[in-house]
């Protein structure tokens, strides 16, 4: 085979390995920001999701996503990634049903597991956000729905030849369509959960301090490092000039909002809170993840600035709102993802590396990229709320969706597991 | 002088602080512990393999006071701790002859507070 | 035979044991706890919420002496543990009717030491 | 009524409490502490420098009784937790003049059980 | 050098990196399934086995493994990888003394590296097993043992030229070759060793839970993570037909292994236990190591799901049989190193990523390659667990194998190493 | 673009992912060597440095390192790494004012990245050696001064045609530029900062063991995994002879030193220090960080021996001088970095990978080389030692350098950033 797609298989699945590898990043996040008598819990919610994932895409998703179909929903080859195909073939030279992924030139396979990574992504994201009080059955069922439809229905619509590609809407590597998708079905979790036992009592809001902060700061670094596969890797191609330029802004994003979400934090609580700091290098990074291959280093210096304010003081208000998001999830993800799809409209820069997206608000471009972004953001937001809140709704009914109360005193790992995360250890739970 | 050591559910400790403080007893000791009482224990299990556990999580207090100040204090830890439930805990009231406070060498009654 | 109970600050404890073996007492338990007393606590906060915590850790020991041990083994946790500042801690002296020896099954003050 | 203070060997834990139910003994409280007694300590040491520990794991048991069970408590203890080797502990026998159950506020006798 | 070579030796490096971190995932699995006490010893046991592995492997074991020679073993070449090569040469073009892996083109050095990394995890899986007992030289000098005989004896058999290969039995990335050859050392090691103080007391099974889940967890993530460097990377070659689909297959297995090992030990146990969901991902992986090239996506599917089962029941019997495995290692390794390469003789599929293995059982291959893999099994079983035991005895009996009675009871890292692992965390240690 | 461009880029970019990687591991191996009560201020601390890195080389660092200038400092292109640049294009058709880095094929992002990841590691090499009693902003303040200034100038003379380079001293992937600059730096810091309250009391050194060995162990397991980045990555091409060679070095040099760390700790200790064990793979490291493409395997081997003997020794004098590095930074970094400079000298053998060195003065080189690389050492030496001493000087001077005693009783957690490491956990701190 000639060597273009050697070397693109070979970038497509070390970046997809990169990408899985986040999995761990999120299960250290996540647990080490909750109590320890709730960790097991978290951690096995976190190691379930991709099995889950992985079965949820293979026997549905992918089809719904990347099937050929209307604007709105893929129709063939819908089962089992089993449609016609010929890829490596590309362009006009791809026969089969997955026409809208033909722009890369790897092996399907490749396709499918780099796709399948980014979906669990979107699933994992809601784990953190809903932990330290729901059911495990009940989270592993939404994480059905969540893999085999709300994910895939939107990345459609993105990236499956939807109504918004069409429209000529861009995110590069999944601010909306994984970031925010995970983030409006936590949301929605959150809300139908309500707070944990504790933390708004009579109304003042308590901090209920995580147990790790050592596994949350490496959980960070891994999903920075796994980003790295996650921003330069949606190029699904080797392009050097694109994956360093992306490489690049990438990291510079999450830098400039370790910084500011640093000092920001320094200036409103009195001292430079690890917590924040970490949430920050998330924002960052969740923020340049749509502009990252389409505006400059510069601006990607900016937006990670920014990223960095908006989720401190989005954890605030998450707070004052009564919505308990014990790991930022909401701060992080949807926030910022949000943010950073409209920074394509904003920032971005025409072919700056190769994509023809027009010039962003700042560049001259005007308001219709930033309209097209926009338009995604309301849409996305209002599609992946409204069918959570059903999806929880229905589990909330059938199964339930909160653990008893006496299990949530005593902790989530020995009533849904039967297990202690740290056997041995003096572990003082006073909440 | 009485030695006043109390047990105590957990998720108690600060309701049973906050009367505490209300009974102006602001001095305390807290120790974590493991208590085997009526409270039935749980079952946990480990790779197939199953265990009973009875020793469950505890506070014990231990509040050194003059004698005027024993009723209010037992007063208060019930106050705060009292659920009506199996497991609320237990008091124990000791005497206690002798107090020194360390920073002032004061003996007695004065070194209490 | 006495129990005495002192409540320390954590970095002191090897001053309290270095002046014990001066004062010849070997033996002691050692817990540790967290006080709540004149010394003032601090402020914690986590990802923008604060709370004051006024739950201080401490060292607690436990030594039971026979009477003519009592007050040397006070002077000499003094001398340990003494700082002239708050949080220095407490001593609580509980009279011991009776200590028994595990091993040998001896009872009363041979059994102490 | 007796407050029992015990220190064994943390391993000894279990063939105490069996042979404390066997006693029909049910209620207690489990604390774990460091101890210093005849028992010699080990050497540890960390990046080439050497320390000398002489605070050993132990297990505090704490068990409130009536008169009539302190005899049966004791040999219990002792039962379960001797091997005959430096290091099988000690047993504490306290004076309790109160006891108060948080749940009834029962007091006394009745509310040890 | 042209392209290919290039593209080859990245592609065989980088997955060799991802291997050798899984050294990284034994550490926190094993350690964390044991008590905090042993904690220093286990860490230290698999941090030093790589470094044993990398001198021993590179002294004897590489010659013994890949010389030419008999069926047996190999001759040539045999000391410090130093016999004639002309590598990246292939094939016909080669000349050198260890012409069995002269087919895949990449430079001598890599060729070595990756192979390295595959004796690494042969050593390493003995560790679990034997922990919270052994002595930290006796085990030392076993794993010398393993790499310099044991592992390559066998790796001469199936992948040095050896008369399995000859035979025409296969193993891809090495269910036998390095799974089955652990778990079968690791099991006389248990043998010999007996099991901990207080597991098997008068007559019942006690459970010793493990002191630390979320090491655990993460170390289970890191070696999925790594396994996509050992399964895919065992292509040699960048092929991305191959390396895509082994991608796929490896994961579906891992997701399906996880799926059915919770839910038996939710049927089994009454509780979804998070310590078997961790073993059944490993399960699922040991499994598919063999047959990844050579089965479809759907039959990984089959795979994961039974190996999944086969776990579970394993960990039960292995305790009923009074075989003490702290963290399952057996389970793992042994019980489905030996399912996976039976696997090959039902599933396979004729050059399905261009392999010529002839068709499993239930592709209308018959029964001939499916004996071919039973005679491995065997053979391999036979050879290993004898050697293994005369191996452990001598150690028994020059320096002994296990320490005493007092300082299990203390913990092997005050004993063994004068460490604590949790230095002011206070660990309540009642067994 | 052509294959080879391709190739090297993405060889570049993931070697530079590795590289990043390790920053995880420094963080993971110092905060797991110091205590549970200055756990979250480490982390906090290796968090931020690879931001402020990312700026400070960013806005001046780069420009400083690879700008047209004289012998001593770059000056072309110094801000915001904006100078004129036509890469890839090399050599001759290489137009841009860094030519010093021209010999390497990639787009310019991707020599930024790469370039960047070794900045951030020198920075965060001086982080563990101050930690426990250093203030928060006066670390972050001194990581900009070591970034934007230290290090660049010291790169510029090695890396960036600046006079060392010219003279013919040869240091392959930092041994000098990164790890005996973090050394230098950390030294004069520890100098200035004095030792932790309780390490040299009346006269006497006493053991602060570190919190978690495990956190530790992973660390360096991550780190030994990121110098695969490091050493084979610094070809800054996909060489595949050169990059098997470094990766079969580089992993020998640990395993030995592993080794020579474990029994010379056993034999001076009486037991095998997990500690020492571990800090001798990060000397075998360091010190084969140099001349890992210009030795043979053999000498690879015989350099990791002597490394790990080096860093025991070093520990323990060090101690002896009452210089207290919690982590042992000095001994590994600034001892074996220098060794490993000199080893170039030694064993170095000309041309062996393709870098014309000239022969060391083992295989008859002669006092040339390593008069060269001795050279560097002293100059390198003086140059980075005084200059730090006046930057810790003028930090304490403005915004002083350590914390008070009563914060560092209670640990810097609570004082620095008012949050506690292992909330609910039962710490005993009694120093
Ligand atoms: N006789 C006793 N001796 C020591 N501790 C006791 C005793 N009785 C109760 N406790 C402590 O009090 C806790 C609560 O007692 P329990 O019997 O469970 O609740 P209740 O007193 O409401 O029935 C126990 O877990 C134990 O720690
Ligand atoms: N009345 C008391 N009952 C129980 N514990 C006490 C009492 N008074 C002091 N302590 C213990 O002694 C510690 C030191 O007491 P504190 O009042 O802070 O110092 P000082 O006695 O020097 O004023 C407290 O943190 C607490 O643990
Ligand atoms: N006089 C004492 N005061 C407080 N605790 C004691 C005393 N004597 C013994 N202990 C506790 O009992 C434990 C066992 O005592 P030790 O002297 O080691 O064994 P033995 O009594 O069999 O000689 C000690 O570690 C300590 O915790």
């Amino acid at each position: 085979m000639e060597p273009k797609v050697i070397m693109d298989t070979m970038w497509v699945l070390i970046t997809a390995m990169l990408v899985f590898f986040m999995n761990l990043g999120f299960a250290a996040v996540e647990s080490g920001f909750a109590r320890a008598k709730n960790c097991v819990n978290i951690m096995s919610k976190n190691f379930i999701v991709f099995a889950v994932s992985s079965l949820g895409f293979l026997t549905v998703g992918w089809g719904v996503m990347f099937g050929d179909g209307t604007g709105l929903i893929g129709l063939k080859g819908l089962f089992f990634a089993g449609g016609a195909d010929n890829s490596p073939a590309m362009g006009e030279a791809y026969k089969g049903v997955y026409s809208a992924i033909s722009w890369t030139g790897v092996p399907f396979w490749a396709k499918f597991f780099f796709q399948l990574v980014f979906c669990g992504t979107a699933a994992t994201i809601v784990s953190g956000a809903v932990c330290e009080r729901i059911k495990y059955v009940s989270f592993i069922v939404f994480s059905f729905i969540m893999t085999m439809l709300i994910y895939p229905v939107v990345g459609h619509w993105v990236w499956g030849g939807g109504w918004l590609s069409k429209l000529g809407m861009f995110d590069f590597a999944g601010s909306t369509v994984v970031h925010s998708v995970g983030g409006w079905a936590a949301l929605a979790g959150v809300v139908m959960l309500g707070p944990r036992i504790g933390k708004f009592d009579n109304g003042n809001i308590k901090a209920i301090p995580g147990h790790n902060l050592s596994l949350a700061t490496l959980g960070t670094f891994v999903l920075w490092f796994g980003w790295f596969g996650f921003n330069p890797g949606s190029t699904m191609a080797a392009d050097p000039v694109a994956i360093g330029h992306i490489a690049v802004t990438t990291n510079t994003a999450a830098a400039a909002a370790i910084m500011s979400a640093t000092l920001v934090s320094y200036l409103l609580i009195g001292k430079p809170d690890l917590g924040m700091t970490l949430n920050g290098c998330l924002a960052g990074l969740v923020a340049i993840t749509a502009p990252c291959a389409f505006v400059s280093v510069g601006a990607s210096l900016l937006i990670g600035l920014i990223a960095g304010v908006l989720v401190v003081l989005a954890v605030m208000m998450f707070d004052r709102l009564r919505l308990d998001d014990p790991v930022g999830a909401l701060s992080v993800h949807l926030v910022n993802g949000i943010f950073g799809t409209i920074c394509v409209g904003l920032f971005a820069q025409d072919k700056l590396t190769g994509t023809a997206t027009g010039n962003g608000l700042f560049y001259g471009g005007g308001f219709k990229l930033l309209g097209y972004q926009l338009t995604a953001v309301v849409s996305v937001g209002l599609f992946v709320f409204v069918i959570s809140i059903v999806a929880w709704a229905v589990i909330k009914g059938v199964i339930g969706l909160r653990v008893s109360r006496e299990e949530e005193l005593r902790g989530l790992d020995i009533g849904e597991h039967g297990n202690e995360a740290y056997s041995g250890f003096q572990v003082f739970t006073t909440e | 002088m009485k030695l006043i050591i109390a047990y105590i559910q957990p998720y108690k400790l600060n309701d049973v602080k906050q009367s505490l403080y209300k009974a102006e007893v602001f001095k305390m000791s807290v120790t974590n512990s493991l208590g085997c009482g009526q409270q039935k224990g749980y079952h946990e299990s480990y790779r197939g393999v199953g265990m009973e556990v009875n020793l469950l999580k505890k506070v014990r207090l231990e509040i050194a006071v003059n004698e005027d100040f024993v009723e209010r204090t037992i007063k208060a830890i019930i106050e705060g701790a009292k659920t009506g439930q199996i497991g609320d805990g237990k008091i124990f009231v000791l005497d206690l002859p002798e107090c020194i406070r360390i920073r002032t060498e004061e003996r007695g009654g004065q070194a209490i507070g």
